[in-house]
């Protein structure tokens, strides 16, 4: 078995940095002079140059991102750039959705907190626009969903959104029969035209 | 109707790679049941002998309801059509309601069973993937806290029904959030100071927005951030913030000896707020 | 800058298995092509024996461990924390991914059994969405498989779904030709004809 390879798995794999004894450990009958001589092969494989570098941390080996590319590291978790919504943009998202065309001021009223930049995200996303401005003191604006909500949600129109009062059946997981298609197991399953 | 999904769902898949299990609740529906026959008695599915099955259905079907086995409607309805099949190849004769009389009457079954079986098998192929996949093991999700800095915010993928749910929770939140007891339209400042100085201590820290965490809507947090505006400037409260970005804490100040609350030195009377149609800020004057 | 270490700490830190345009976003201005012959250089880089290697899953990039290293890796851990799936689920979940968009009672239909109850618990888990609605009376909600499905099972994409042809082994009877022919593109490799 390749020793080398191994330890480099299991200190990848680690959530903690893993020490020689721990190694020693899982890797019984092995000696920790190997483990310890494979140790500084992986460090002098790990010295190329690249993005990732193996550290000794606590006492025990850690691989992690070279410090001088963490300016890059931070901008992946800054600007997310995944299909996926934090659950306050999520719940911003619904409530414009459901009450459009809605003001900032009316979507805190829901929700209980400050919309203002959950709705700016929601606009870069293109998931929510500026409708038109509701006629009250202050001229708030107001927002409505895009087309490429629609597009995102599979829906053909706002219509096709879930009615509010369906929606404790729905969660609940009665789904609508459609009448077009036979319910199983109401009507002989194989489709009526077959059988009768 | 009783579904016979919940019982199967503690079985491991492993239970049918190899042989089907006898017991009759193992099999989650008709056409398990039916797949089940015709490989325990080696049939040709292509010309399954539509009575002998019709009978080894039937007789597990007895056997299911004599043991007081949850029956799922499914079962029950297969067997009509079983039946039905029946009926159908043993008149042979011209049937004059029938478009096609060269049809067989099992064909329709035999697809349905080829289709499930074939599914049976993509759940299989499905499932060798999982396990080849569940070898390769990715950075800890455990790290990501020294790698980000900071945790990141969690995110969810998002669909109709994440949206809806997302609703729905708004809107229960909304419902079970407590009134305020007095409408904050109505209560002046110096009753929102009196509450706020309540909460601080000279000792403790409290988080600017932990000045807020009592009031739900708009108005209330206009009073709120009014008052402690108010306080600043009345020297009623300390204000620190660590760097440019750090958390706000707040501390109450020792009452100053000469600096009576209300003083005459009142919120301006032309302090609006913009934007805000339901809340105007009164001069603590016009309430004294 | 080295794009290729660049990359290698990105796609090392990403939670999710990380695209070559969301690569593309973060390190504008580089192109695509230019990100993908360094992601290319990369793979060459681990093709060297060792523990890791680069996949390719959901679409992305991701760093695991190689698989042939599992009984070592596994002893760092009590158990597994992802939960089984029961074969009623694995099922239903084929259903799904091979027939997408699909509706319960189109599953019901396949399976000879009510669907409701497991579609919901696929939804929890995050490996089924609702992907639209049919448009037919009733508007029944249409059902996919998520990005969590394809990373569960290590798929790239739904094309990587296991063919109708590396199935007949399984079946203990052969398929008619019919319907055991690749479907043209927009359908799936299994797409018999319609259910009804």
């Amino acid at each position: 078995m390749d020793l080398k390879a191994i330890i480099e798995a299991l200190i990848f794999a680690s959530p903690d940095p893993i020490t020689v004894k721990a190694l020693a450990k899982l890797l019984d009958p092995e000696t920790k002079e190997d483990i310890q001589a494979a140790i500084d092969a992986l460090k002098t494989d790990y010295d190329r140059p690249g993005g990732l570098q193996l550290v000794e941390v606590a006492g025990g080996y850690q691989i992690v991102t070279r410090p001088e590319l963490h300016e890059w590291v931070r901008r992946l978790f800054h600007e997310r750039t995944t299909q996926k919504l934090s659950v306050a943009a999520l719940e911003t998202l619904a409530v414009v959705a459901y009450k459009q065309p809605i003001t900032a001021p009316e979507i805190a009223e829901i929700r209980g907190v400050n919309a203002a930049g959950v709705v700016s995200t929601l606009i870069e996303r293109k998931l929510v626009k500026i409708v038109g401005r509701k006629q009250v003191v202050g001229r708030p604006f107001l927002y409505g969903t895009t087309r490429e909500f629609l597009e995102r949600f599979g829906l053909n129109d706002l219509s096709d959104l879930p009615k509010v009062e369906d929606m404790s059946e729905l969660l609940g997981f009665d789904l609508p029969t459609s009448v077009s298609e036979p319910a199983p197991q109401t009507e002989l399953p194989f489709g009526s035209g077959e059988v009768h | 109707m009783a579904s016979m999904t919940e019982p199967h769902q503690q079985l491991d898949f492993e239970s049918i790679l190899g042989d089907y299990p006898v017991r009759l609740q193992n099999f989650e529906g008709p056409l398990d049941l039916l797949l089940h026959l015709i490989k325990k008695h080696e049939l040709d599915i292509y010309d399954i002998p539509i009575a002998l099955v019709t009978r080894q259905y039937l007789e597990y079907l007895d056997l299911m309801i004599e043991l007081n086995l949850d029956l799922a409607g499914e079962f029950l309805v297969m067997a009509a059509t079983l039946i039905h099949i029946k009926s159908r190849t043993l008149l042979p004769r011209p049937d004059p309601t029938q478009d096609d009389p060269e049809e067989d009457p099992r064909e329709a079954l035999v697809r349905r069973l080829l289709e499930h079986q074939r599914f049976k098998a993509a759940a299989e192929l499905l499932h060798e993937k999982e396990i080849q996949r569940s070898a390769q093991w990715g950075r800890p999700d455990e790290r990501l806290v020294d790698l980000a800095g900071e945790a990141p915010e969690p995110e969810v993928e998002v669909d109709l029904f994440s949206l809806m749910t997302a609703f729905r929770q708004v809107l229960d939140r909304a419902r079970q959030r407590p009134r305020v007891l007095l409408p904050p339209e109505q209560m002046p400042i110096e009753v929102r100071i009196e509450q706020l100085l309540a909460r601080l201590s000279e000792t403790d820290a409290c988080g600017f927005e932990e000045l807020f965490s009592d009031v739900q809507t708009r108005a209330g947090m206009i009073v709120t951030f009014l008052a402690v505006l108010e306080m600043i400037r009345m020297k009623r409260v300390r204000v620190f913030q660590q760097g440019g970005l750090g958390p706000i804490r707040v501390y109450r100040r020792e009452q100053p000896a000469e600096a009576p609350f209300a003083s005459s030195a009142s919120i301006s009377p032309d302090l609006k707020v913009q934007g805000s149609d339901a809340f105007e800020a009164r001069s603590t004057k016009s309430e004294a």
